[in-house]
């Protein structure tokens, strides 16, 4: 029973195509990849929807306000309303930008966050593009997000919307290096790329209890929170949203568009979160993995939206949370901090798996990551680094 | 039990030296790091000293030794070792421990330096040095370890290198024992080449050892005096002693550690360690090398101790007083009593750092003033120095039961009473010890009684971080001596290997009355002449020196050092000086000369030449130039700088390849 | 392999390198270099290398196009002006393609086509450049360093 | 009909030759680098192509060389462009006529 439940989405679409017999292969395919394709946009354009009118009033709970509540019952058709008034507005090209890349700039970061959704397994058997290296899929295609903004900012020919894209691109490829190095130590305990043998891996329990997802070891608790950390800034989002800082720079890359374009950038940045916390939960959260073994008759799926939306509470708790950061804090805690942690935790990673894997590797990785993150703290002298800055170029 | 730490026995000396590389590599502002750091590193250094020190108790003659080869060149092999005897450990743990005292007390005392931290990475520097020195197990490591010592001293004393007393004592330090070493060197050589080895002890090879002893023969003389000349540097022994008081332009702490406890006494200990080499062929403990060590060190005992009596500076009296006992050591190694001198040793270890801290303490609390006619009254002022003073003259003035350095010196009477040769040394080690006793009574009564003068007026007591290391030093002194005594040599027996056994009679011996009568003569001598010391008496100014006033001659004679300095710079300086400037006017006149000669010359030969050059080869070649360069202007019409066409041409180069290719294929 | 996926992606690779090297406009032109890779990368896809693909992408469009238009926006003030086209080197350049393509044709034994062959996963990958390639590979990484800091010294601002 | 190696031959010359073309004819040093990407990437498809069409089973060498080709030429890209920054700061032009000191 549970079972058929579990693999409900699969058979539906065994069932489709079971309508296609006698066509040729490559037809099938075509339209397996298709129904692939709808499902995933489906499921996260309601997702986003969702989550956009759910962070207004989750904010607006933590600001002690009521938040959006006219449009429907609680305000839940309010993202109808929205997209409504955005797809109707006027869309405005600046005269003197580059009319082509303008166009070009949010489809292109459309396409690559969705296209970023695609390795992730949401479900027993549900990745939808399974592919042997799904993770480095994953960074290659997101990589291209950093061409896109530059486009966006470019194509404006604004001086806000380059600034904003150079602060952008800036603190992409700043914490790229932490996000793919924070991720180097599970694919080397698991000896793949491949997002499905990674969930595997984290699919055993310890003392029937404890789940051997890798956030439980220390270099996995380490490395996860780099990733989270990252995530956050590739995500663009407070307390790093320096890129589209509105008391600074309107809204950087995004301030020369307007309606449904704007709408596209919105809903790629939302998505691009989706993906990261999806990777999230498949490197260090153990995927679609009960945390209990009672409770492995939920199916599988529910485990992956349920993770996710905790990820994704935790995300707006920190933007109803904390202040924006400078950017030079963010880079100097980029290079000076995130860097070296990531290396330590590959480090830890590999004394954990040497010492055996057990509670004594456990302790030994332990010490290493207290170790570094002892002498980087005491290196860096945080107390100094955040006072005020003394402006030396700014008179 | 501990036998790891015999076969690591170099972390010994690895520990202050590592502390005191990552104190240089950290910046000036991390006071309290390089503290910790420098503190860690010593306190590592003492814990192993001491895991060390604990085999050796077990066994009477133990010896560990650990050799290895430090390179091979052509079919020699350099091996070096380490080594732990009995002598080793006791100077271990007394270097370490004292070492300690006094990195504590220089948190204290060095507190407002601005050079703070790399004061602790020099201070570490030699701390790991001097123990790398102790359990060297070679000459040529020893050595080594000797020289990197004399470098930790030459930066310390010049610590405060904008002083330019601190500068010349610096150079004027290096440069003496250096010409000391410079025998040590030759020595070392002439040993390699008479035995081959400069291994102490290697499992019956080594150049100690009867076989090696047995290869030197005649030479061993040579050999022995040779290394002497540099104990005789390290340890400020006649003539090469006058660097050592100079020596106390360095911040006092150094002149504790360095200066009194440990660097100067690795003269004794070089003595010490290779005596078999003294006394190859030995006729009833005599040889020429020894009998020349006694003289020296009774010449030094005496002479630095008659010296004392008329110095006004603080810390000059104590040097004077450390080259004193460092040649009663010596005597004492020289008439055989080597346990008794390695006892002096490490008792005045304890009790020279305690005076030297103490006094130290005194100049901190009087503000920087080390005149002691400038001084007194401090007794009510600083308590604890007082006290701490006060053991560690009693110790150093040789008054016996509880105060170590009565012990040992009554053991160095002993032995030297019954030196075969000669009793004279033993009347003038007498009449020392009358002096040394005199010298500190009047250093007591100007210090610390009396009313107090210009500088004690505003005089405080030192921090607890200062007087701590006093209280503790002042207490090993005094329990110390338990293991001293006459009627339970623990120590004696220790360093020699011979059993021991308590017997209460053997405290009470005639030498006990000689010295208690020749201190207390001493000491009533020095307060009947200096109760008045700095107060108007008679027709006698206050400023003016009670001896002084009584025998000027004679005082002006020892206050400024018998003239010896001014000896110096009239025979030897100003000889090397007078070289110099004939070899500058050699250089000058007579080389140069000969140089512009030789080159005129050539000149000359130039000149002609050039004529022919001109005229005759010129022509033909200046012909060949120019079609070479109307040539060359030709070709560098192609390399016209634009990359492009220089790619354009290797595309059509391939082109043509890739056409012969086919047209041949 | 699929013809008509190929047909598409060769057309799609050729055109985008065709502007990439001909557009006047140097933004779009760098725009159509990016593109160009990826048409690259789909190549490699199709021919069963999806590790060098992805490496592909990740490192051209991440990292190079990224670095091009940077470079691009830094020597601005000298974008607008007319470059000109130099025909000579088109010339070359026609010569040495229908050359190539000459030989190419004229070579009957590459008329070949693709055999079966076994998955290229990413772990045999791995296995190869931590054995038989490891020296190359670790040669590559000090290159790679040293490529870094070279870059960092050419750039770095001249102290005044 | 599936694409043979000559057709993967045709494409890599083709790539090459643009390459080439946009490394001789255009003035902009930029587009000499991108010229030399493009050329380098022809030549990786050709490692490909010959390892993907060579007799089977073979070690993955083309696939290798390809990699060990990319990194190269990402450095060779970033040396590159640095030189270009660095070029155009000093002689304030990008220009690849007008950067002729070495002329003989």
């Amino acid at each position: 029973m549970s079972k058929s439940i579990d693999q409900v989405f699969l058979n539906a679409k065994q069932w489709l195509l079971s309508w296609l017999t006698g066509l040729p292969t490559w037809m099938v395919q075509v339209v397996s990849s298709l129904i692939n394709i709808f499902a995933l946009l489906a499921v996260f354009l309601t997702l986003f929807a969702l989550i956009s009118v759910l962070e207004r009033k989750i904010l607006a709970r933590m600001q002690n306000r009521y938040g959006p509540n006219r449009v429907g019952p609680f305000g839940l058709f309010q993202p109808i309303a929205d997209g409504i008034k955005m797809l109707i507005k006027e869309d405005i090209v600046p005269m003197r930008a580059d009319k082509i890349v303008h166009f070009l700039a949010p489809i292109l970061i459309a396409a690559v966050a969705i296209l970023t959704l695609g390795v992730i397994p949401y479900g027993r058997n549900m990745t939808p593009f399974t592919i042997d290296g799904g993770i480095l899929f994953f960074f290659a295609v997101g990589s291209t997000t950093e061409l896109a903004v530059f486009m966006a900012g470019w194509g404006s020919n604004n001086k806000y919307s380059m600034l904003g894209a150079m602060r952008a691109i800036a603190q992409m490829i700043s914490y790229e290096l932490p996000l793919i190095i924070s991720v180097l130590p599970v694919v080397m305990v698991v000896g793949s790329l491949a997002p499905d043998r990674i969930v595997a891996a984290q699919a055993e329990y310890t003392f029937g209890l404890v789940p051997r997802w890798f956030v439980f070891t220390p270099w996995g608790a380490a490395a996860f929170m780099l990733f989270f950390v990252s995530g956050l800034v590739e995500s663009n989002r407070t307390p790093f949203d320096v890129p589209e800082g509105e008391s600074e720079i309107v809204a950087g890359h995004m301030t020369e568009y307007s309606g449904f374009k704007y709408a596209t950038f919105f809903m790629a940045e939302y998505i691009g979160m989706f993906a990261i916390s999806g990777l999230g939960i498949t490197l260090f959260l153990g995927g679609w993995h009960a945390p209990l073994r009672a409770l492995e008759f939920v199916p599988s799926y529910a485990w992956f939206f349920a993770k996710l939306s905790v990820l994704l509470f935790v995300y707006i708790w920190i933007r109803g949370t904390l202040p924006r950061t400078r950017i030079d804090q963010i880079m100097n805690f980029a290079w000076k901090f995130m860097l070296p942690m990531a290396f330590t935790c590959i480090i830890a990673a590999a004394v954990w798996h040497y010492a055996g894997r057990g509670l004594r590797g456990w302790l030994w990785s332990l010490f290493v990551i207290a170790i570094v993150y002892a002498a980087l703290s005491m290196l860096l002298d945080t107390r100094r680094k955040f006072a005020p800055r003394v402006y030396r170029f700014a008179e | 039990m501990n036998s790891w730490v015999l076969t690591c026995l170099w972390l010994i000396p690895a520990a202050p030296f590592a502390a005191s590389l990552i104190i240089l590599s950290l910046s000036k502002a991390r006071r309290k790091s390089a503290v910790a750091l420098a503190i860690i590193g010593e306190v590592l250094a003492l814990a192993l000293s001491i895991l060390a020190f604990m085999p050796t108790l077990q066994a009477t003659g133990f010896r560990a030794v650990q050799n290895f080869n430090w390179f091979t060149f052509g079919e020699h092999t350099l091996r070096l070792g380490f080594l732990l005897d009995p002598l080793a450990a006791a100077m271990l743990v007394m270097i370490a421990l004292v070492g300690l005292c006094i990195f504590v007390f220089s948190v204290g005392y060095m507190a407002d330096d601005k050079n703070f931290t790399r004061f602790f990475a020099y201070l570490s520097f030699f701390s790991g040095a001097m123990l790398g020195l102790v359990i060297a197990n070679s000459l040529l490591l020893l050595f080594i370890f000797w020289e990197l010592v004399g470098l930790a001293s030459y930066l310390l004393i010049g610590f405060w290198i904008e002083k330019p007393s601190a500068a010349a004592a610096a150079k004027k330090a290096f440069i003496t024992t250096r010409i000391g070493d410079m025998g040590f060197f030759l020595g070392m050589l002439w040993l390699y080449d008479c035995s081959g080895t400069l291994l102490f002890y290697d499992s019956g090879n080594g150049c100690l050892e009867s076989a090696g002893l047995a290869m030197l023969g005649a030479s061993a003389t040579f050999i022995a005096l040779l290394i002497f000349c540099g104990a005789v540097g390290k340890s400020g022994q006649f003539p090469l002693h006058v660097w050592l008081p100079d020596a106390m332009e360095g911040p006092t702490p150094v002149s504790a550690l360095i200066h009194a406890a440990t660097m100067v006494a690795a003269g004794v200990f070089l003595v010490a360690r290779v005596y078999p080499l003294f006394s190859v062929d030995a006729i009833n403990g005599v040889t020429p090398s020894l009998t020349v060590v006694v003289w020296i060190g009774v010449t030094t005992a005496l002479m630095a101790a008659l010296i004392a009596i008329a110095q006004e500076d603080i810390k000059r009296i104590l040097a004077y007083s450390t080259v004193s006992q460092l040649g009663l050591m010596m005597v004492s190694l020289g008439v055989g009593g080597v346990a008794a001198g390695i006892m002096h040793l490490l008792a005045h270890g304890f009790f020279k750092a305690l005076l030297f801290l103490g006094a130290g303490s005194v100049i901190h609390g009087c503000h920087g003033e080390q005149d002691i006619r400038k001084m007194g009254g401090l007794r009510r002022l600083m308590p604890v120095t007082f006290m701490t003073y006060a053991i560690g003259m009693l110790a150093l003035s040789g008054v016996p039961f509880s105060f170590s350095g009565g012990w040992t010196k009554e053991e160095i009477l002993h032995a030297t009473a019954q030196w075969p040769k000669s009793q004279a040394p033993y009347y003038l080690l007498l009449a020392g010890v009358v002096l040394t006793a005199l010298y500190m009574t009047r250093q007591m009564i100007y210090v610390f009684f009396g009313n107090g003068r210009s500088a004690s007026e505003r005089a405080h007591e030192s921090p607890r971080v200062m007087t701590m290391p006093l209280i503790v030093l002042a207490l090993c002194t005094i329990f110390f001596s338990v293991v001293l005594t006459s009627a339970w040599p623990w120590l004696h027996g220790y360093l020699t290997g011979e059993p021991v056994h308590i017997e209460i009679t053997r405290l009470v011996q005639p030498m006990l009355f000689v010295s208690l009568a020749l201190v207390s003569a001493g000491v009533v001598i020095g307060v009947w002449m200096y109760r008045k010391a700095g107060v108007q008496d008679r027709d006698r100014p206050a400023e003016i020196d009670p001896l002084e006033y009584a025998q000027p001659g004679v005082f002006e004679f020892l206050a400024n050092k018998m003239w010896i300095d001014d000896l110096y710079d009239h025979t030897v300086i100003a000889f090397s000086w007078m070289a110099a400037r004939l070899s500058d006017w050699m250089d000058r006149y007579f080389w140069d000369g000969l140089v512009r000669g030789f080159g005129g010359v050539g000149q000359l030969f130039g000149i002609l030449t050039a004529s022919v050059d001109e005229r005759g080869i010129n022509a033909g070649v200046d012909e060949t130039t120019a079609g070479a360069r109307g040539l060359g202007r030709l070709m560098s019409g192609a390399h016209s700088g634009q990359i492009q066409t220089y790619l354009g041409a290797v595309a059509i180069g391939m082109l043509a390849l890739l056409l012969l290719y086919a047209w041949l294929a | 392999m699929n013809s008509a996926a190929f047909i598409v992606t060769a057309i799609f690779t050729v055109a985008a390198a065709l502007a990439a090297a001909t557009l006047r406009n140097l933004m779009h032109a760098a725009l159509s270099f990016a593109a160009a890779f990826v048409g690259i990368a789909a190549l490699f896809f199709l021919l069963g290398a999806e590790f060098v693909g992805l490496a592909l992408v990740f490192i051209y469009i991440g990292a190079v196009a990224v670095l091009v238009v940077f470079t691009i926006l830094l020597t601005r003030r000298d974008v607008g002006k007319d470059r000109g086209f130099n025909w000579g080197g088109a010339t070359v350049a026609v010569a040495v393609f229908a050359c190539l393509t000459w030989s190419i044709l004229k070579t009957q034994s590459l008329a070949i086509g693709a055999p079966h062959i076994a998955t290229l996963t990413v772990k045999r990958i791995g296995a190869a450049l931590m054995t038989t390639y490891v020296w190359p590979l670790q040669c590559v990484g000090i290159l790679l360093t040293a490529a870094l800091i070279g870059a960092l010294i050419l750039v770095m601002e001249e102290r005044r | 009909m599936t694409p043979t190696l000559q057709v993967f031959l045709i494409i890599s010359a083709t790539l090459f030759s643009i390459g080439l073309l946009a490394v001789l004819s255009r003035r902009h040093a930029i587009f000499i680098l991108i010229g030399i990407e493009i050329m380098l990437a022809a030549a990786n498809l050709n490692f490909i192509a010959f390892w993907r069409f060579g007799p089977q089973p073979q070690p993955p060498t083309g696939v290798m060389i390809a990699l060990f080709s990319i990194a190269i030429a990402a450095a060779e890209a970033a040396v590159g462009l640095a030189m270009v920054i660095a070029v155009y700061r000093h002689y304030h032009t990008t220009n690849v006529d007008q950067l002729d000191q070495l002329r003989g």
